[in-house]
């Protein structure tokens, strides 16, 4: 709250006085009593710079959404009215996408912690996709198996898995598999699908 | 179907389902259908906020929906009520079936080829009489012996044989009458709980809005997956469906109501074990399946659509290992992982446990929260040797090593647990562009339109450049082990400020291209076997079809005078085909069945299938095409022209499944795993085929177990998605449901002394959990086999993170599950419950 | 309270009887209680006092008779000391303090508070011109804006009745007539009380006795009126106050009404009254008066919480429709 | 809207250019134009309780959540209308009650009551009249909204409100309620919740047109076999009483007001006004008329 001195609020009392608006006969129950900040007001969605196509992130309906944004972060999510399936409705999960991607309790650097250790420590980005990498190569080192006893080839690991998938994109979806299980080899894979 | 079908409705079931709270905006076309005077049903445990909206609420116990639907079936071949013209063209109805073939009314609970030291069944004797019949589903192979296959001949070699008297006593028909004999309404009412005459009153409603001029449509979700008969349940509303004639017409259908923004897309280009992208069935050690030749002759089935399956297969070889991929060197075919068994998530939490596991990585899943036996899976999660998790918020999966289970009652300490933990901050949809495939198969894109957070990264980022720097290590290597690495096609353009992989730049991989100059394919008709064209998944074949078209982008959807299918809104595998099967709304002739309930039909003059959707079935086939059976008719060539599903192998609605599945060929009631009370139609008390894995860590509990007298189920609520990670850690929908809480019915909160927010302590053999009561009367008991049954309920949203929190009603669950899918059974468990707080407070 | 439907205009009510059977959201109110405390109970006297004595200021110089000079300056300052004392509580009760000029933006002759701050500010500026008149010697200026201040001081012992029962809480707004009279009358028992003392204070018996008669009179008045508010009230469905409130009640009549009748007529009877027990009484009467608002503020406060009593008054068989009251006596 | 409104069509691109001009008529199927008057019609009998209108309501006008505590009431953790929750879903359960058995009770909305409150918008509205800085106005919508930069949290309006909706905000000091979503008036788009409502329960539109569509479905419903369907603060209906004349925001209920936490029969406060005054008057002018009685006759 701006702290107004006593000139700035008895100009904006003046400004704002409707007993005169009164006696010129406007309605004391509406014209008399707006004020300029009920004239003026508009809704946030107009100062938006970028409105894109999303779809909800939530359940497997698929409503779309338009994301409003302001110099790159978002001020407002709605349903999109153009869409055969929820013709701008939401549910209240698909209502609160805003406050999702604004929530305080988002992440935004890579947490680490180490064996035994009791608490985490802010790492590099570059430095925890370096680390997993030799640890993912030394595990399917550790447990590739290329052929079973009885000679069948298998070419697997049962050392390295991943699991997730329900929620991610397709795009993402086809490279887990076919980095995890046509790079890797790894057996384990698995996704929400079954919960 | 899609969802906005589901107003063209005159009667709409929603069972296994609690439509209105998990999926508000699909039932947003059920108010419709009902404002427009449509009947709606209700069949659920509880009475819900989709019962509220019901004209009739069937209270149906938890695990005894095959009773329900069993009774169903029973009633419209007793009363003849069945679509007699539909059925008899477009059913395997009046198909013979082997002499061998025993139900389980003759065997007491099992059907005919059980083995009682494997614990599985043969299907020689559910094959068509003289006939074996290939899987519809490519990942289900049929367990056959191998001495079976001589005197058999293949589907391409003749007709499957059939009676159109029906008189046959191994006809399909006749085979239904005797399985569902003993499904009359008293059975139903004593093995369900559902008076006798609001089962009439369902019966009723179904039967008056089947048929040529009205049609019911079935939405279902996990209320009936999660259970050790979840697939049959789905087959017992099949079989109902396709007797009613309410399939592929408008209005009909069976709407699956997924749980997750794009688990269809997850099942469809799986990050599953058992699967390979567009459902081709991942190699497996055990099976014929060593070499590319051996996998494709025992995958292709001889008849129907799958006859193209070498197409596919091959495509996806090229894509994955593009250059690499030769004839000489199989397509890189051994370089795919091969299965030894079941490596679902049940297992996998097994397989945590015993050590076998050492290294997993987390991608926006909550598996201490979402996972069966959650105690069982955070001890696991201690015994990796590295973890890491990616989400936008800190999970209970992330931070189990000093909040979870093992640290506040296990006894540890975080210095005792040796996982290696990576939190990794992920961004969410609006911060990475991107396709989901929802429901009803729509592939819709969504843009980038602002940056994640810091660090935050999309998974195709992580995946990418974990790629590439396993790429680069494993750059020396000339092990045979490495070559798969090293030929995986990975060279995605990235753009310039985060190095976030093009997402569009896969999407065109996934469409498929021709190798000699990259084109795009406009549809998996394109894909060959030779190896000229590569395709990462051929049912999304023409999401892509021409440069510069993404179909996924699109934004055209009908106007209110429109045909209605918005066929120009983003795009639906495959083909953009809306609603499946939809050549069953023309009568074998290719005229609609009726004005009303008009979709697709013959056009003599253009020689094509037209309508409002695209036609799911060949375009140019007339309805009366017959195959001519004298030569050896294949693929297609053998799906007659008044045989409208295509993926099958006689192109009929099986409703008797000769193969495909592990625990029989019909649907057959039994009692959940864990049930308070014995199967009263058969000896057998639960799924014989069942997957089990007691261990000390597992305990189940037994029949009609005294310790663990009621019923409890697990569900979710409108105002929590799933793991509850998202929407607890927003405070406008924590605030909504704040904590956690049972539903305990008002009759039993009496009698133990149970008051609204009173604290209660829920108890299985897995664990123990309190958590805060509802009493309410919307749980009734229920009569049943003639006991009274409580019945409590427990959102299983809630954990230790974010602004609402509460105990996790999974650390209650076992591990159990349905043979087909290894999908747990959390629906329908047995618990025992008393007031009262655990000894110490935990929160 | 049996009713009878009243038509509901098309369609009628539901199937379900017409009479109001205690049904409630979970016990939750119905209405919001105003967001009040003490202070407001506190202006209402003050406003009521201020007021009356003004009211009794211009009728003691309209008679002319210099005997009522001294109680004529007792009132003026009285009412100035009332009315700023007043103005200042109603300040510090607004949640937004700083904007209390607002209060003079508009005037809204539906709105018993709009009305009530332009009667505030005018009787405050009109009797201190009148007070000016005694300090500074203006005498012409003071015998001017005594009679339009008098008037504005009719209007301070009623207009804050007509506030509370402008509202919809249940106990203020179940008998709107009576809650005015009230009002009315506690102010001008305690503008009369607090004249008499200044009297007994000056040694002026003569006026201090007939302002007692005074006193008595209203105080007799109020008690009838508040009684008989207080039963209408019930009749309409006002729950009849318990525990704690219901000793709050006792205690305001009782010192408000039972004890100064008592000791006035004590006066009456006797040949020579003493002024010890007129002291008394009047002391009695602007206690009790004080305790009898905050009392009023209370009960109104927690009736607004019971669902019950909202509901019973606003049953269409109160003949609601009628005088647009809620059903009041 | 049971279809996709034929402007829809005019937005194919993946990326707009900014709000949709007139987005109400798309999902409202009407454009809002100043001087018409507006309103809600909430058909409770289409409310399946998902309260995606609370909060639709709170991300649009970024109030604060302030509830960490069940409340035992079904699924009503809310309680009621405030300074910060301006939708509150109600939920009333009928099963058990007078012997009502889920499978027996007539169908439809019988069992399990939900129900969308939100403020009244009255044509006579209390507050307003009773707001005496005249922040409480009526806009050019014919809505009732409360301007913050006027209120000085006298909280007059709090206990005038017949139906408990406006309240005084401990955080600033100031009046809140529900605006109608004025800005987005102003904007050409529909307010918040009703933009969100799945099965188009909260219907906004032009009120003579809500109240004919409103009529029209209360016929409809007796129709088809719910006798007990009327509507509350729709002109000449209950709820619209007392000299309110009617309720913008009106509902179409299975069940007696109460049910729902709203009064049968409120009033318009400000009728009580006058008899207030006029019996304070009267009472101040008698007692006027005893004093000088009683001071002359001292004198004499």
């Amino acid at each position: 709250m701006r702290r107004r001195g006593p000139v700035a609020r008895s100009r904006n009392f003046f400004r704002e006085w409707s007993i005169p608006r009164q006696l010129a006969g406007r309605d004391a129950m509406a014209e008399a009593a707006r004020s300029r900040m009920s004239e003026t007001l508009r809704p946030r969605l107009e100062r938006a710079d970028k409105v894109g196509s999303s779809i909800c992130p939530y359940c497997a309906v698929g409503c779309a959404q338009l994301i409003y944004a302001r110099n790159g972060r978002p001020i407002a999510v709605e349903g999109d009215p153009r869409s055969p399936i929820n013709q701008g409705t939401l549910c209240p999960k698909g209502a609160a996408t805003l406050d999702w991607m604004t929530s305080p309790r988002r992440l935004s650097r890579v947490l680490y912690r180490a064996p035994h250790s009791d608490r985490w420590e802010e790492r590099p980005l570059d430095w925890a996709m370096d680390r997993i990498a030799r640890l993912v190569k030394r595990t399917r080192d550790e447990t590739f198996v290329e052929r079973l006893p009885d000679g069948t080839v298998v070419n697997h690991t049962l050392g390295l898995g991943a699991l997730g998938g329900a929620t991610l994109d397709n795009e993402e979806n086809y490279l887990i598999k076919k980095l995890f299980s046509g790079g890797l080899g790894a057996a384990w894979i698995e996704n929400q699908a079954r919960v | 179907m899609p969802q906005w079908d589901l107003a063209n409705a005159d009667c709409i079931v929603v069972m296994g389902s609690n439509m209105a709270e998990n999926h508000p905006i699909a039932f947003r076309f059920v108010m419709q259908a009902k404002t427009r005077g449509a009947t709606l049903i209700h069949g659920d445990p509880r009475f819900t906020r989709t019962s509220a909206m019901a004209d009739i609420y069937a209270p149906v116990r938890a695990g005894s929906d095959i009773a329900f639907l069993g009774g169903l079936i029973r009633h419209v071949l007793e009363n003849d009520l069945w679509f007699r013209e539909f059925a008899m063209s477009f059913t395997n109805l009046s198909t013979i079936i082997h002499e061998g073939y025993r139900d389980p009314e003759d065997l007491d609970g099992h059907f005919s080829g059980w083995d009682e030291d494997e614990q599985t069944y043969l299907a020689d004797t559910w094959q068509y009489e003289g006939q074996h019949v290939p899987s519809s589903l490519a990942e289900h192979h049929v367990l056959t012996t191998e001495s079976f296959a001589e005197e058999v001949r293949d589907m391409s070699e003749g007709p499957p044989p059939n009676d159109p008297s029906l008189q046959h006593p191994r006809c399909v028909y006749q085979i239904l009458r005797r399985h569902y004999a003993r499904y009359t309404p008293d059975m139903v009412e004593r093995v369900t709980g559902c008076p006798r005459d609001v089962f009439a009153k369902v019966a009723d409603a179904l039967c008056r809005n089947s048929g040529r001029e009205r049609t019911t449509g079935f939405c279902y979700a996990v209320g009936w997956t999660h259970h050790s008969t979840g697939v049959q349940i789905i087959r017992a509303a099949a079989i109902l469906q396709a007797l009613l004639g309410n399939v592929g017409r408008p209005g009909g259908g069976i709407l699956a109501l997924r749980g997750h923004t794009s688990i269809q897309g997850s099942t469809d280009i799986p990050t599953l074990y058992d699967m390979l992208p567009g459902y081709l069935p991942q190699p497996h050690a055990f099976k014929p399946h060593a070499t590319l030749k051996d996998y494709l002759a025992t995958e292709q089935s001889p008849t129907g659509w799958w006859f193209s399956f070498p197409d596919y297969a091959v495509s996806l070889l090229k894509a994955w290992y593009g250059a690499a991929a030769d004839e000489a060197g199989d397509f890189g075919y051994s370089w795919i992982p091969k299965m030894v068994g079941d490596h679902s998530q049940l297992p996998m939490t097994m397989a945590m446990a015993d050590g076998v596991l050492r290294g997993l990585v987390v991608l926006g899943q909550n598996p201490v929260i979402g996972g069966s036996n959650s105690r069982l899976v955070q001890e696991g999660l201690g015994r990796l040797e590295w973890l890491v998790v990616r989400d936008f918020t800190e999970t209970e999966t992330a931070s189990f090593w000093y909040a979870g289970d093992p640290v506040r009652n296990g006894g540890l300490q975080p210095a005792d647990i040796a996982t290696e933990v990576f939190l990794m901050p992920a961004s969410i949809t609006g911060e990475k562009a991107g396709s989901f495939t929802n429901t009803h198969r729509l592939v819709q894109w969504h843009e980038q339109v602002v940056d994640s957070p810091g660090d935050s990264r999309s998974e195709t980022w992580f995946v990418y450049h974990l790629g590439r720097r396993l790429k680069e290590l494993y750059a020396g290597s000339d092990r045979a082990r490495d070559q798969p690495i090293q030929a995986l096609t990975w060279d995605y353009p990235v753009e310039a400020r985060r190095q976030e992989p093009d997402a569009e730049a896969v999407l065109k991989e996934i469409n498929g291209y021709r190798v000699a100059d990259g084109a795009l394919l406009s549809s998996f008709k394109d894909t060959r076997a030779d190896g000229s064209t590569a395709c990462g998944c051929w049912i999304y074949s023409g999401v892509f079809p021409r440069e510069g078209f993404n179909k996924a982008r699109e934004r055209r959807p009908d106007g209110p005078d429109g045909p209605g299918m918005h066929l120009g809104w983003a795009f639906a595998w495959p083909n953009n085909r809306r609603i499946l099967g939809n050549r069953a709304s023309a009568d074998p002739d290719g005229r609609p069945w009726s004005e009303r309930k008009r979709l697709m039909w013959w056009e003599p003059a253009e020689g094509r299938w037209v309508g409002a959707d695209e036609i799911d079935f060949e375009e140019t086939k007339a309805p009366d095409y017959r195959p001519d059976w004298s030569g050896n008719v294949k693929g297609m060539e053998a799906i007659g022209g008044h045989e409208p599903f295509i993926m099958i192998a006689d192109g009929r609605a099986a409703l008797f499944a000769p193969s495909g599945l592990e625990d029989g060929p019909l649907p057959t009631h039994y009692e959940p795993f864990e049930s308070p009370i014995h199967n009263p139609l058969y000896k057998a008390q639960s799924n014989p085929a069942a997957k089990l894995w007691p261990r000390l860590d597992n305990t189940y509990h037994d029949e009609a177990d005294p310790r663990f007298p009621h019923v409890l189920t697990t569900y979710r609520l409108t105002e929590h998605h799933s793991g509850g990670s998202p929407t607890r850690s927003v405070p406008v929908t924590a605030e909504l449901q704040p904590e956690g809480f049972a539903e305990i019915p008002s009759e039993l909160a009496q009698r133990l002394g149970i008051r609204s927010l009173d604290w209660v302590v829920l108890s299985t053999l897995r664990g123990e959990v309190q958590t805060r009561a509802l009493v309410t009367d919307r749980l009734r008991p229920f009569r049943v086999d003639g006991r009274v049954v409580h019945q409590i309920g427990m959102p299983w949203h809630f954990g230790w993170e974010g602004y609402a929190t509460g105990d996790i009603a999974n650390v209650l669950t076992s591990i159990v599950a349905d043979p087909n899918t290894s999908m747990h059974e959390n629906k329908a468990l047995t618990c025992a419950l008393r007031k009262g707080r655990l000894k110490e407070v935990r929160r | 309270m049996s009713g009878h439907p009243l038509p509901y205009g098309r369609p009628n009510m539901p199937a379900a009887p017409a009479a109001y059977r205690g049904e409630t959201y979970y016990g939750r109110a119905a209405v919001k209680h105003s967001p009040w405390d003490w202070r407001i109970g506190a202006y209402m006297f003050a406003a009521g006092m201020a007021g009356g004595s003004q009211i009794l200021a211009a009728l003691g110089e309209a008679s002319k008779d210099r005997r009522w000079d001294g109680m004529v300056r007792n009132a003026r300052t009285v009412a100035v000391v009332n009315a700023t004392v007043g103005g200042l509580l109603l300040i510090s009760d607004l949640k937004t303090p700083n904007r209390w000029y607002n209060m003079l933006r508009i005037f809204r002759p539906t709105s018993p508070m709009s009305m009530g701050s332009f009667v505030l500010t005018g009787f405050g500026t009109l009797s201190a011109a009148t007070l000016a008149g005694h300090a500074l010697g203006w005498r012409r200026a003071a015998r001017a804006a005594q009679v339009p201040a008098a008037l504005a001081g009719v209007g301070m012992t009623t207009y804050t009745g007509a506030l509370l029962a402008a509202t919809s809480t249940p106990a203020w707004s179940a008998s709107p007539r009576l809650l005015g009279a009230r009002t009315a009358s506690a102010g001008m028992a305690s503008a009369a009380a607090a004249l008499a003392l200044g009297e007994r204070a000056g040694g002026r018996g003569g006026t201090g006795q007939t302002l007692d008669r005074l006193a008595l009179l209203a105080t007799g008045l109020d008690l009838a009126l508040s009684l008989t508010a207080d039963a209408s009230k019930n009749r309409a469905g006002v729950e009849a106050p318990r525990g704690g409130e219901r000793m709050r009640r006792l205690s305001a009549y009782a010192l408000a009404h039972a004890l100064p009748l008592g000791l006035y007529a004590l006066n009456a009877g006797v040949r020579r009254p003493s002024p010890g027990v007129s002291v008394a009484a009047a002391l009695s009467v602007l206690v009790g008066q004080a305790l009898m608002r905050g009392h009023l503020l209370q009960s109104g406060q927690r009736s607004a919480t019971r669902p019950g009593d909202y509901f019973r008054l606003t049953q269409p068989s109160r003949g609601v429709q009628r005088i647009g009251g809620a059903g009041d006596a | 809207m049971t279809s996709v409104h034929p402007r829809a069509l005019d937005f194919p691109q993946p990326f707009l250019d900014g709000v949709i001009p007139d987005e109400a008529e798309l999902t409202a199927g009407e454009r809002v134009e100043a001087g018409k008057s507006y309103g809600f019609f909430t058909d409770t009998t289409l409310c399946i309780g998902c309260k995606a209108c609370e909060v639709a309501c709170k991300e649009w006008n970024n109030l604060p959540a302030d509830k960490d505590r069940m409340t035992g009431d079904s699924y009503d953790n809310t309680g009621a209308l405030s300074a910060h929750t301006w939708r509150h879903v109600a939920f009333i359960e009928r099963i058990g009650r007078r012997g009502g058995d889920s499978t027996t009770m007539p169908p439809y909305q019988s069992n399990w009551l939900m129900m969308s409150d939100v403020c009244k918008h009255c044509h006579n509205a209390p507050c307003l009249e009773a707001c005496p800085t005249g922040a409480i106005f009526r806009t050019e919508f014919d809505t009732v909204v409360v301007q913050t930069d006027i209120c000085n949290g006298c909280g007059y309006c709090v206990p005038a409100c017949p139906f408990g909706v406006v309240e005084v905000s401990d955080q600033d000091g100031k009046a809140h309620k529900c605006t109608l979503c004025y800005d987005r008036l102003k904007g050409g788009l529909e307010p918040a919740c009703a933009k969100a409502c799945p099965t188009d329960s909260i219907q906004f539109g032009e009120l003579s047109g809500l109240v004919t569509r409103a009529q029209t479905r209360v016929f409809e419903l007796h129709a088809q076999g719910q006798p007990a369907a009327y509507l509350y603060g729709a002109p000449e209906t209950p709820g619209a009483t007392g000299g309110l004349d009617w309720l913008n925001c009106f509902f179409l209920l299975t069940e007696r007001p109460e049910v729902y936490n709203l009064p049968a029969a409120p009033s318009r406060a400000a009728n009580r006004v006058r008899p207030a005054l006029a019996a304070g008057l009267a009472t101040a002018g008698l007692l006027t008329l005893a004093a000088a009685a009683l001071m002359r006759g001292g004198r004499a």
